[in-house]
């Protein structure tokens, strides 16, 4: 088995699969698992990139992506609990103030 | 021949985890579903020789994220399961076309255009096992490339950016503490009629 | 000259600003005075400008570093004959405007500030000689004035506001366009971006390439100027503005529009200038007569000296577009003219708003008896107005006239009508407002000038009578200025500005 | 004299420096102490400048040119005082009679409460007309053009508060700015074809050599017209009966002696570019025969004292224009002379009735006031005698000259000669029927009313102007033609090349000229004649069967044949109308469209507004749809 090919494919399928729940989910909380996903299937395609190209920028490039991820699911379900409390709920579609 | 027997399990896992992130009607299976795909990601790092990256992926995604969540899971409480019903005219009609159009495009890339890497000297799925050999994924080679030492393959060192990133991190964590401790001052009003 | 003058002329005021809003803001009879006195400053500065000035062609005190380098736009200032009169002019109309704002009750402070910062952007206008700082400077101007209509108006001042920022920036955002469109033709041609104007006067461009920049420049202005038919911001905005504004906004703001034309569309594009003249003074001389017309039938008298302006500016269009050595001139010297008299006219409708909260004609009557003091200064400034000769506004319409006729009679004598509809529109709102007996009750105790508001005029009736028996003060500075301007379209294009020699026949 | 020359400019300046010390003190001083002041300034602005005049007539000082300061140096206006023998002589007359109607003034305005402020704008008016008469620029000729306009604005309308009077003088004004209109124009042709404004450089330095009678009959006629609006001739002569709403002593010194000859002043001045034409003169003649037979005509049939005379008056100027149409400009500014005497005289005469009346100024309301005001009887009863042109009065000379211009040049004048002649007759008839009107007759007063002669501050100058309408015809006395030599320098170049006429220009005493005159004193005489019989003698059968007969004709002339309401309806009133309409262009058209397209925009954006339905998952699937369109379009372009 060489070449990146297989992980890129499975990095894509779990790509679709993490964006298909952000726009089909109501629930902040699994949307943002979602990205999440979508992040992680990401990082497979960096970390696979480099080493098919035999260096180590694919896998520093993971750290950046991990910390960005990091922050913004601190403030993301900081958010989410700002808003359960004074909503009691977690659902987006209830969040539609800035309707036009 | 180990890869493809590896690739083959935690490939499987690793959708079979994606898949009940987004199904799953309890958002603890969701949980723990991101949590089985994630593990796959770090088998798949160590067999691309990201030792480092690898424990990382464990201790801070699984470990740290996902318990960050899980608490927020039980705060907003366990049994709430979310209506299922979708509530968007249209929505799921848009993803399906939406996923359709990906599918066929990429079938129509792949196979029909018969599809190639774009491949760098010295890189590419000709040179995947000698790259395998070269390179090397402990945390002093990935210092090295991050931080710019010497001997390292590239110079260019990621330094500053990594700094730069640590910050966001700062305020990403004063941002929440901002949002957790401090109630709004007053009640913005929304008036209807501005709406329109 | 070492001494960066036009800099600091643009600071001080912006200083000024941040002084008066640093004072303490219970302290409500410190605010005008500190901000009186230090709108003094910038007509000393002016003044010594003024005295400084050589009549000859050129820019003088100029100051020029770099901004950004790369793309060559450098802090370059300078003024010239065309120029100096308007920064006159602002620094002037500043002072009177703020002395003539003790009614503004909300938050006097930040409106004294706006005004100060509104008379920074003015003057960096004028003296900007790099293209990217002048549009700097005509956009934030809008700032101020946006804020003064929109905060401290009448009733519709929201509408007025809007309307009168959408109107410009529409106008302005074409501009930029056209400035980008330069800089990248000069680089084309020389290989250095640059938006200086100097370096931009030596591109040589296509007939076709004119054209088009000078429509877009020309929209730009003509919508400030503003004139036939991107006119109706005008009279919105002046009823809905406070004093304040209306005196800067007809003063010295719609100077903005005839500025540019003589600053960018007639230097720069020459050859188009030459062959869209005629387009330009078909408007003009509508604006004149249509402006006239309009302003008959106004109600408001606010609203019937917006009208008079659109069609004052046209007179300047008209002498601007003229291409003869006293058009322009008329053309400059009637900007002055009509910020002063113009000016004077807005301050009385505001004083009058300010003792009976209405501005129709309708309302008024038989003020002569109640007010003499009042009635007589504005039977001066309507005078002055109309065209009275051996006041400020014939000499500018007169050079207008005569140096138009020269090139364009037909348009000449059409706008001479102009002339005779100003009599009709202003002495029949005089006649309404303040002849006959004082029928309504309300008009019976109402207040003559008081000492502050009689100080606010006598600088302008010192002008208006100067300007009006003795304009070789300014014509003077200003004629070397626009004579260049003739050289170089006589240079560029087959245009001959007709001369007359005594004795010999014309044309 | 010589050192005066330098000093001319002093004959503008005091009257000017008088009005500006009265206008800021004026208010702090008593009665009659403003108008001393005002009477100073011109009176010794008039001294000087018969000072100045001495030189002059006695030939020992030529014409010369004063030169002030520089205005608009690019189109060659200037500041500078021409003191010829014309512009003297105007000066003369402005100062003279202007300072008899500023003592007159003191009487008339006393008690008003703007007492001072009338003198503020008297003294302004003189430095105004001074300013024209003076000017040896058209641009400094037009400020005075303009600034007299202004001042008869102001005394017009001096009783504001009188609806009436504000009405009037803005008419005055707007009327007069339709002739400054055309004067511009011509100021502008002027300009273009000379290369300059002063007249030492145009009209008096050969322009036959500039000019072709094309463009000099364009400015001519553009004069013409400027000259027709500030002068009352057809079609603009509307103003002046409205004007009569100012101050007496206002409708005496500015609507009579002084500012509404300025128009005739400006062709006399310009009488070399009139020549160029072959047409300009003609229709300068025809225009002022025709004012002078209507203002006649409706002249018959006013009953207020003042409006008889301001019709008169625009008769009169009609026979002035007539002359210099003529080629007659001797006599034409003779005539503007007597005129200004005897018809000052006039008016101030009908404001000592009027003041002696208790402001009563319907004639029908008069009658048998030659007992109660026998200085003013007196003194009228010259004047009336001049203006109809009684031998030896004033006006019989002047007025016998015109006439004989006219014949002299022939052919159409001829016409015009005769329209002359009728006028005159008219001119004694409705002089006379106001004369008998007021003075002669039973008292047909209001109850109660008991006439006073006026003061001594109005019956001086009555008589001092009495003397003149008397004399002043021996002025010019066919044999002895004092002023025809005296103007000789200003006017002996011209000589019309088209108005050849087999007669000589200047008629001696020969067998001609003398029955022209017979004819001219007989039609007088007939005049008066009639409308003393009409009036005085008939019996009052005659006089009910007179008025039956008349009623139509006096019917149109009282109401001056509805001219006003004529320009009401075919001017104004469209003009309105058209104001109107535009306005509404302006709003519903012009803004209209300006608001349409921010109202389409408005539009589009709100049915665009459920695409922002606020629901996120929405824009995540539109942003998802954008990435993948954008994905295959750079895919399929780098053609992959």
């Amino acid at each position: 088995m060489a070449g990146p090919t297989p992980y890129m494919a499975l990095a894509f399928i779990l790509f679709v699969i993490g964006a298909t729940g952000l726009l089909t989910r109501r629930n902040a909380l699994i949307m943002f698992m979602s990205v999440e996903l979508m992040l992680n299937s990401v990082n497979l395609t960096f970390v696979a990139a480099g080493r098919a190209i035999g260096n180590f920028t694919g896998q520093v490039s993971v750290f950046f992506v991990l910390v960005v991820a990091a922050a913004e699911v601190v403030i993301g379900l900081a958010i989410i609990v700002a808003v359960f409390q004074k909503r009691n709920s977690a659902s987006v579609d209830e969040l539609s103030e800035m309707k036009g | 021949m180990t890869e493809i027997v590896l690739f083959g399990i935690f490939g499987t896992v690793a959708i079979a985890g994606a898949l009940s992130v987004i199904l799953a009607r309890n958002p603890i299976y969701s949980a723990l579903g991101l949590m089985s795909t994630m593990f796959s990601l770090a088998v798949f790092y160590i067999m691309h020789l990201g030792h480092f990256v690898a424990a990382i992926q464990i201790i801070v995604y699984t470990g740290a994220v996902m318990t960050l969540f899980l608490f927020v899971i039980m705060l907003i409480g366990v049994d709430r399961s979310e209506d299922t019903a979708e509530q968007l005219p249209n929505q799921r009609r848009i993803v399906v076309g939406l996923g359709l159009t990906i599918a066929i495009t990429t079938v129509v890339l792949t196979v029909g255009q018969n599809f190639k890497w774009v491949t760098a000297p010295g890189s590419g799925p000709a040179n995947w096992d000698a790259n395998a050999e070269a390179t090397n994924g402990t945390i002093q080679a990935i210092g090295r490339v991050l931080f710019g030492a010497d001997g390292a393959e590239r110079t260019a060192g990621w330094a500053l950016p990594f700094e730069v990133v640590s910050l966001l991190l700062i305020v990403a964590a004063v941002g929440a503490i901002a949002l957790a401790f401090f109630r709004p001052l007053r009640k913005v009003e929304i008036n209807p009629t501005e709406t329109d | 000259m070492d001494f960066p003058m036009l800099s600091v002329l643009i600071l001080v005021p912006v200083l000024a600003a941040l002084v008066v809003m640093v004072l303490p803001a219970d302290r409500t009879e410190l605010h005008l005075p500190v901000a009186l006195v230090l709108s003094l400053l910038p007509v000393g500065l002016a003044g010594i400008l003024f005295a400084r000035f050589e009549s000859a062609a050129g820019f003088q005190f100029v100051e020029q570093a770099a901004l950004i380098e790369r793309w060559g736009i450098s802090w370059h200032l300078g003024i010239d004959g065309i120029a100096l009169p308007l920064i006159l002019l602002t620094t002037i109309l500043i002072p009177i405007s703020i002395a003539a704002s003790t009614s503004i009750a909300k938050s006097p402070q930040l409106f004294l500030a706006m005004v100060l910062l509104l008379e920074a952007g003015l003057i960096g206008v004028f003296s900007a000689l790099d293209l990217i700082v002048f549009f700097v400077f005509f956009e934030a101007i809008l700032i101020p004035m946006y804020f003064i209509i929109g905060i401290w108006g009448s009733e519709n001042r929201i509408y007025a506001a809007i309307k009168f920022f959408l109107y410009t920036a529409f106008g302005s955002a074409l501009m930029l366009a056209g400035i980008i469109a330069l800089s990248v033709l000069q680089q084309q041609k020389t290989g250095f971006a640059s938006f200086d104007y100097s370096d931009l006067l030596t591109l040589e461009l296509t007939p076709g390439t004119q054209a088009w920049l000078f429509a877009v420049f020309g929209i730009a202005f003509a919508i400030k100027v503003p004139m036939f038919p991107v006119h109706t911001w005008l009279p919105d905005a002046h009823v809905q503005a406070p004093t304040a504004g209306s005196v800067l906004l007809a003063g010295v703001m719609l100077k903005l529009g005839t500025y540019g034309f003589l600053r960018f569309n007639l230097p720069l594009f020459p050859d188009a200038a030459v062959k869209y003249a005629p387009v330009v003074a078909t408007l003009a001389v509508i604006g004149i007569v249509y402006g006239a017309a309009v302003a008959i039938v106004q109600t408001d008298l606010k609203k019937l000296v917006a009208y008079s302006s659109v069609s004052h500016l046209g007179f300047i269009m008209l002498g601007i577009v003229a291409f003869t050595q006293s058009g322009l001139d008329g053309g400059v010297i009637q900007m002055v003219n009509h910020g002063i008299t113009t000016g004077a006219l807005f301050l009385l409708v505001g004083m009058l708003y300010e003792r009976r909260h209405t501005k129709l004609i309708a309302d008024f009557g038989g003020l002569q008896k109640t007010m003499p003091v009042f009635a007589g200064v504005f039977l001066f400034s309507t005078f002055a107005s109309i065209g009275l000769p051996g006041l400020n506004g014939f000499v500018g319409e007169f050079l207008v006239l005569v140096g138009s006729y020269a090139t364009r009679p037909a348009f000449a004598i059409i706008a001479t009508a102009g002339v005779v509809l100003a009599a009709i529109y202003l002495l029949w709102a005089y006649e309404r407002v303040f002849t006959g007996e004082p029928d309504k009750p309300e008009n019976v105790n109402v207040a003559d000038l008081n000492l502050r508001e009689t100080l606010i005029f006598v600088p302008l009736i010192i002008l208006i009578l100067t300007l009006g028996l003795y304009p070789k003060v300014l014509l003077d500075r200003i004629e070397p200025s626009t004579a260049a301007i003739i050289d170089r379209i006589e240079a560029t294009t087959d245009f001959v500005e007709p001369t007359f020699v005594i004795g010999e026949p014309g044309e | 004299m010589d050192f005066l020359a330098d000093y001319l400019w002093l004959i503008i300046a005091l009257p000017l420096a008088g009005a500006v010390a009265l206008h800021f003190g004026g208010k702090f001083l008593p009665e009659p102490l403003p108008g001393l002041v005002a009477v100073g300034a011109i009176g010794t602005a008039f001294l000087i400048a018969a000072a100045a005049f001495v030189p002059l007539a006695t030939g020992e000082a030529e014409a010369h040119i004063l030169m002030l300061w520089d205005w608009m140096p690019g189109i060659g206006a200037a500041f500078e005082i021409r003191w010829d023998q014309l512009s003297a002589l105007m000066t003369l007359i402005v100062t003279g009679v202007g300072t008899l109607i500023h003592i007159y003034s003191i009487g008339y305005m006393h008690g008003d409460p703007r007492f001072s402020r009338f003198f503020t704008y008297l003294n302004l008016f003189a430095a105004s007309m001074l300013t024209l008469v003076l000017a040896n620029n058209y641009a400094m000729m037009f400020v005075g053009w303009e600034l007299v306009g202004l001042c008869s604005y102001l005394l017009i309308s001096f009783w504001f508060t009188r609806p009436s009077a504000a009405a009037a003088g803005k008419k005055a004004f707007v009327v007069n700015r339709i002739g400054d209109f055309a004067f511009i124009v011509g100021l502008m042709l002027v300009f273009t074809q000379f290369g300059s404004l002063s007249m030492s450089e145009t009209v008096l330095s050969h322009p036959g050599e500039v000019l072709s009678p094309g463009t000099a009959t364009a400015i001519a006629i553009l004069f013409l017209i400027g000259a027709a609006g500030k002068s009352a001739q057809i079609p603009l002569y509307v103003w002046l009966p409205d004007a009569m709403e100012g101050p007496t002593p206002v409708s005496a010194l500015i609507h009579a002696a002084t500012m509404v000859t300025a128009g005739v002043y400006l062709i006399a001045r310009n009488a070399a570019i009139f020549e160029l034409s072959p047409v300009a003169l003609p229709i300068v003649a025809t225009v002022g025969a025709a004012t002078a037979l209507v203002a006649a005509l409706i002249a018959v049939g006013q009953n207020d004292i003042k409006k008889v005379l301001a019709y008169s008056t625009v008769s009169q100027l009609g026979y002035m224009f007539l002359a210099v149409g003529s080629a007659g400009y001797v006599a034409g500014v003779f005539h503007l002379m007597t005129h200004a005497f005897f018809k000052a005289l006039l008016f101030l005469g009908a404001g000592s009735v009027i003041h002696g009346m208790h402001e009563e100024q319907d004639m029908r309301k008069m009658g048998g006031l030659r007992t109660a005001m026998p200085i003013t009887h007196a003194t009228m009863l010259v004047a009336t005698l001049a203006i109809a042109g009684i031998f030896p009065f004033a006006g019989f000379f002047s007025k016998d000259e015109i006439l004989a211009s006219v014949f002299a040049n022939g052919g159409y004048y001829l016409v015009l000669w005769g329209v002359g002649l009728f006028t005159a007759f008219l001119t004694a008839y409705y002089m006379t029927r106001q004369y008998i009107m007021v003075f002669w007759g039973k008292p047909r007063w209001v109850e109660g009313l008991k006439p006073h002669e006026s003061s001594l501050w109005m019956t001086v100058p009555l008589m001092v102007l009495a003397v003149l309408s008397a004399g002043a015809g021996f002025l010019n006395t066919p044999q002895l033609l004092t002023l025809e030599h005296y103007l000789e320098p200003v006017f002996e170049a011209l000589h019309p090349a088209h108005l050849e006429s087999e007669l000589p220009r200047i008629l001696g005493m020969d067998g001609l000229a003398f029955g022209l005159a017979i004819v001219s004193l007989g039609v007088a005489v007939i005049g008066i004649a009639t409308a003393g019989f009409v009036y005085a003698r008939s019996s009052e059968r005659f006089r009910q069967w007179f008025a039956n007969a008349t009623r139509r004709p006096m019917n149109a002339s009282e109401n001056a044949f509805w001219v006003d309401k004529f320009y009401g309806k075919t001017i104004v009133l469209p003009g309105k109308k058209l104001a109107q309409g535009l306005a509404s262009f302006d709003s519903f058209f012009v803004d209209g469209a300006v608001n349409g397209v921010a109202g389409v925009v408005q539009r589009i954006g709100m049915s665009l507004k459920p695409l922002q339905s606020g629901f996120v998952r929405s824009y995540g699937a539109t942003f998802v749809a954008g990435v993948i369109g954008l994905v295959i379009f750079f895919l399929t372009r780098g053609g992959l």
